[in-house]
């Protein structure tokens, strides 16, 4: 099967930090940043790798029931987490940790809802960053919506204007609700830009299932801009995330990104991605790295030195260790916080159930003198 | 603000409305009295709905406040989450009982999880009116009876009105009310009228049904379309002191007018447009088996849909539950 | 609201044939018929006009319940009917009755769905005219499906490659299931033609409720070609779909055609236009009349003269005359029918439900001595 | 090609398998004995499913009978209404119970009534497979159990299957049937182990429930994951006999295996997963107090889930009916 998806890849992509460390000017896309905010994209990028690889190793011990890890995705993610406003609101998957982590989001947050403890119940208005969303592409719509509000606020609650961002993976463009948000979208002009990380993979299906040209360009067929970002570079995704959330906030419509990076591991946990894919594309994809040309950049230039390297390798073990200290820490849920948020208003039949599993329960406690 | 509508809607006070009418009255209020009511679907705006239920409405708030959609149900019910996120109160319009499957994954696994899902941090104030059930002579997709399917999902409220007057007060509370609630409206009655007073606040709760008319014999159990034909089934036996309760609320279900009437009666009929297998009757049968089984004369009966598609239109008669076929079932439980 | 939807239907519009009657070439869609043909052409419009109307008219008069009328798109339909073979399978909605005219389906088959004698059964087989789909978009899904059955059927089942047609408006265009199809049909690369009939209308919404830009650049946004045609010119329609079916039985994937018609009259005889449209843009549409080119050019050209008119008018006067003598003898259908063709296999409940309704029915004829 | 194929398969006669591989042979099987058979789904082919249950079905029978999708339900279940129309006779896949939701309006608006709208002219022998129920400790989504959605409409049979035997063949019942059939797997009991005799034909036909365990002194009804919860309450239990069924066939019921039971027993205990609240529990208690009125000594019970979205996995063993909450129900009937 060719994958024509790829042959187009360089001449079309938004690159500003090349897979070497090598810094790129791009004219629709100038980007200027201190050296110091430099260090912190790449203090965020080892610090969200080393908290997911913490929680893919707290799985394997059985802390987590599963874990969808960003390996490799961590620029497309910090990058874009990154040129967000306080008051943009962040309509996530699954996979968005770094986004999450980005958003002030604390890390445990996200554990919880793997370890079974909730279903991920933060406050999304805190950090400006909704719920994770499992059906895939429903949160298109919810961004959408939620755009469609801003525009009805006046744009703005805050005195900068707001935008939304919906992000969802290369398999969800095929959902019909992906594309009834791009038709929404594009016939209000909402304030939401869409931000499809293509890893390359929906669980064990290519790109090529899912569509036979660069996703980026979907978007032309619905009325409003699309581009491909190289997702492994941070630099580029902040720059065009941050580009795409201005023309947002001032009201000239939606922007579709398609961050092009890599799913290097596997898609969650309990996938096994040796049964559909060659290990010479995980090889391929590993000289892309999205730290290592942060990485090279800042040796080369002279904006860091190994100190400063080893501080934040320091860091980011210091903060593994205390996310999984808190992790083995969680208690779990009371039995009535599966009935008490169901409804707001008092529902008859629920509250008796839980009234009546409360009093079955109680009789074990009797019985045996302990109970749970 | 709510004083200065009170004020409004007391010189209206005590008009004759139909059903549709009162739904407009109700919806007008909603969107006087709080800025966050927006609505949203298919034609209901300058058209004002197929049904013009909500006609003149975006004339009067303008097309920010009703808004004309692009044709796609999931993205109606999926948008209104999405504002409801931003603190808006969506009134959203399916345009008829069979077109809103598109929209079920995000009704049950958005709409109705997300409260939950949060642990109560997110509120979903969202009303999806459904114009349902059979009788009007339409072709396919536009007379059925869905309800189940949602009574069936938790999270969800589901109630249906019966009459102009509990139109008018149910779309208001559907509207205040802080969960997701679907809100069926039985399109046949649509041209019904009643004497509807505006002013004041509604005048039963919204989780009660109502005992709409006394007896002592047997219990009818209804809601939406099927109320009138239970009180005209009451009415025309003469045999017989049949007692209808019109159920309102369909999630919950207000069982104890609902036991008090069958422990009083001890024979309960349950009446309703869609098929009985798998309908709602069997949930209430369950439940009144359980409560009342010493005082039950005869078990619970249900009258409702074939286990078929919704007919063609010639044959609609048949497949609707009437008069007749009420009355069949109260001899059967009397003949018990 | 500005509609730039249209400022730039000339440019792009495929047409051979002007509202005044002149014959246009087009350098990518020649077509040659002959005299004969133009005129089976012009018949076939004028039939389809008047068995519209007549259905209309039954339906003032309560013969049936509902009718949704063609009139306006007559040349988009019957352009696209007359461009098939025998054993291409149409994927018709509810208002493609001129498509059907050209399929050979008795008109009377669509006024029994229209009367509710049924829901629309004849045998989509016999006429390569699947039944109508009520359900917005529905039956995107279920042509593309065909379509990679004609695939795994090596293409043919009949000498010569089959093709997959489906109809829709442009309403629903914002529907997921028709963006799905076009996911499923470039990926697949399914030989099926989409052909979107632009009527402007999607009950009270204007086009621009749907999208931004010109409907068929939609599927430049999946990788497929998109053409747009003038729904008025029977010519022009004809030669586009010709080629776009083509192109899918010959293995070349699927085309979406988007016929830029009108809907001349209400959405169905239950609605009331005058609500939302103004009557400066009907009589606009009116000099585009689909009929009325085909007539000017016939005579012009002395293709025709008034005699053949006269013909045609007399025999379209005929058909409308037995279809109405037809739609008022149809026997109301059994009560049995509603029962028996719901499952193959025996189903208890429902065979108990028809048996207990059957004997309920009985009842009456013993008491009354009479019944239905 | 049925002869050659029984051949083969003979060759493989009364092997161990999983409920997993049960389900793997018995598609195999059905590929094999008819070219129009066809798997659709995400991740079917070279995954071979998150469960693996079509797992090598590709490479064997290549990437134009074993198809793997796009990521889009509802188009998954359309293509295939296409597919069928064309004469084939695909197996879906739906990966999780929770995903199905997508697919509803295809299933509901279409799958289901294509039969009927044609007067019998169109068939559809569309098979959706779809793991069900908790119990694996997963995310939200994962563990739900939607039949009820399915059982009260129309046109679909609704089956469910709990264990290796019924798997191998009632999977092939299903492909051969020409009606559109919801096929429920009990994803917790995807690694139960059994012999299979994987020659000759099915022992039980499709539309029949299953005495798995007699008893004298009450009924338990269960199908799917909790015939196995239902049949170790059984034998925990001794001071009653307990007869358990599984039920097998959802839509239709077979009530006459159901009712011999009851009236034998006079007590009855329904158990699934799913919400109890307009279950289909309720279908079944109403049907059978109706049949059985005068043998009840109780009210027929009901055991299940409760009126929540299904909760955090460390809430699970909460929610999902267990051998005490049987047992508990057990207790109630005989103290009624
Ligand atoms: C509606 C729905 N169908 C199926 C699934 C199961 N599923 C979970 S992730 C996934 C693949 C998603 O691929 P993609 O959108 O590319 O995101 P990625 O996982 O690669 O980040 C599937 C099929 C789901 N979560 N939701
Ligand atoms: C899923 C669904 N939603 C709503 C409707 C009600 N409805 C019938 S026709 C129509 C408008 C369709 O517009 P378009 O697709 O442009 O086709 P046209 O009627 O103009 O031919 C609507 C909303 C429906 N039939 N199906
Ligand atoms: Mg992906
Ligand atoms: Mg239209």
């Amino acid at each position: 099967m060719t994958i024509d998806v790829h042959s187009v890849q360089d001449a079309e992509l938004v690159q500003l930090l090349t897979p070497e460390g090598e810094r790129l000017e791009h004219p629709d896309y100038p980007l200027s940043l201190s050296d110091q905010q430099i260090r912190e994209l790449y203090r965020d990028l080892v610090v969200v790798r080393a908290l997911d690889r913490e929680a893919v190793a707290l799985t394997r011990q059985g802390e987590l029931g599963l874990w969808p890890s960003l390996l490799g995705q961590e620029a497309a993610q910090v990058g874009s987490g990154r040129a967000m406003g306080a008051h943009d609101m962040v309509f996530p998957t699954y996979r968005e940790h770094g986004v999450a982590f980005c958003r002030g989001l604390p890390f445990l947050e996200i554990l919880k809802m793997f370890r079974g403890v909730n279903h991920g119940s933060w406050d999304p208005k805190e950090f400006g960053f909704h719920l994770y969303t499992i059906v895939i592409g429903s949160q298109a719509l919810h961004a959408t919506g939620y755009a469609m509000g801003i525009q009805r606020d006046g744009f703005q609650e805050n005195g900068i204007g707001d935008a939304a961002i919906a992000y969802f993976g290369d398999g969800a463009t095929s959902q019909g609700d992906v594309n009834e948000a791009f038709v929404w979208a594009a016939v209000y002009n909402a304030p939401v830009v869409f931000f499809c990380q293509n890893n390359q993979w929906a669980i064990s299906e290519p790109l090529e299932r899912q569509t036979k040209i660069p996703l980026y360009r979907r978007a032309q067929g619905f009325g409003f801009p699309g581009i491909r970002v190289d997702g492994n570079d941070v630099l580029a995704t902040l720059a065009v995330t941050r580009r795409a959330l201005d023309l947002a906030r001032t009201g000239q419509g939606p922007t579709l990104i398609e961050a092009f990076t890599y799913r290097m591991g596997a898609h969650t946990t309990t996938d096994d991605p040796t049964r559909y894919r060659h290990s010479d594309e995980l090889e391929a994809w590993k000289l892309k790295d999205p730290i290592a040309r942060v990485k090279a950049y800042l040796s080369r230039s002279g904006l860091a030195v190994a100190d400063f390297f080893d501080e934040v390798d320091a860091e980011a073990k210091a903060a593994s260790r205390t996310l999984r200290e808190a992790c083995l820490a969680l208690p779990d849920p009371a039995v009535s916080a599966m009935f008490e948020h169901v409804y707001r208003a008092p529902h008859q039949q629920l509250d008796e159930e839980q009234a009546a599993y409360e009093a079955y329960l109680a009789g074990f406690e009797t019985t045996a003198g302990s109970g749970d | 603000m709510t004083e200065l509508l009170s004020d409004d809607v007391q010189g209206q006070s005590a008009q004759t409305l139909t059903l549709a009418k009162a739904l407009n009255a109700g919806m007008r209020r909603a969107l006087a009295d709080d800025p966050q009511v927006v609505i949203m679907g298919e034609d209901v705006g300058k058209l004002g709905g197929v049904f013009r239920v909500t006609d003149g409405l975006q004339k009067e708030f303008g097309e920010d406040r009703v808004i004309d959609t692009p044709l796609a149900e999931s993205a109606i019910i999926g948008t209104a989450i999405g504002m409801a996120l931003r603190g808006y109160r969506p009134i959203c319009e399916i345009q008829f009982d069979g077109f809103v499957f598109p929209a079920a994954d995000q009704i049950i696994t958005q709409l109705a999880k997300m409260p939950a899902r949060s642990q109560g941090g997110i509120e979903m104030p969202v009303v999806i009116r459904i114009p349902c059930g059979g009788g009007i002579g339409a072709v396919e997709h536009h007379s059925e009876s869905p309800e189940a399917y949602f009574t069936h999902t938790a999270g969800l409220r589901v109630v249906a009105c019966s009459n102009p007057v509990d139109a008018y007060w149910m779309i208001q509370q559907a509207v205040e009310c802080p969960d997701p609630v679907i809100f069926f409206e039985p399109k046949r009655r649509y041209w019904d009228k009643a004497a509807i007073d505006l002013s004041g606040s509604a005048p039963v709760p919204f989780d009660k049904a109502v005992v709409v008319r006394p007896g002592t014999d047997a219990t009818l159990l209804a809601y939406g379309p099927m109320v009138k034909t239970c009180l005209e089934a009451a009415e025309a036996d003469e045999s017989h002191s049949l007692e209808v309760i019109d159920l309102r609320t369909l999630s919950p279900l207000d069982t104890e007018t609902i036991f008090e009437s069958v422990n009083r009666t001890g024979r309960c009929v349950i009446v309703h447009e869609a098929p009985v297998f798998g309908g709602l009757g069997g949930e209430i049968a369950a439940r009144v088996t359980e409560a009342c089984f010493y005082r039950l004369e005869a078990p619970v009966l249900r009258v409702g849909g074939f286990a078929t598609p919704y007919p063609p239109s010639r044959l609609e008669d048949h497949y609707l539950p009437d008069l007749d076929r009420v009355l069949d079932a109260v001899d059967r439980t009397f003949a018990w």
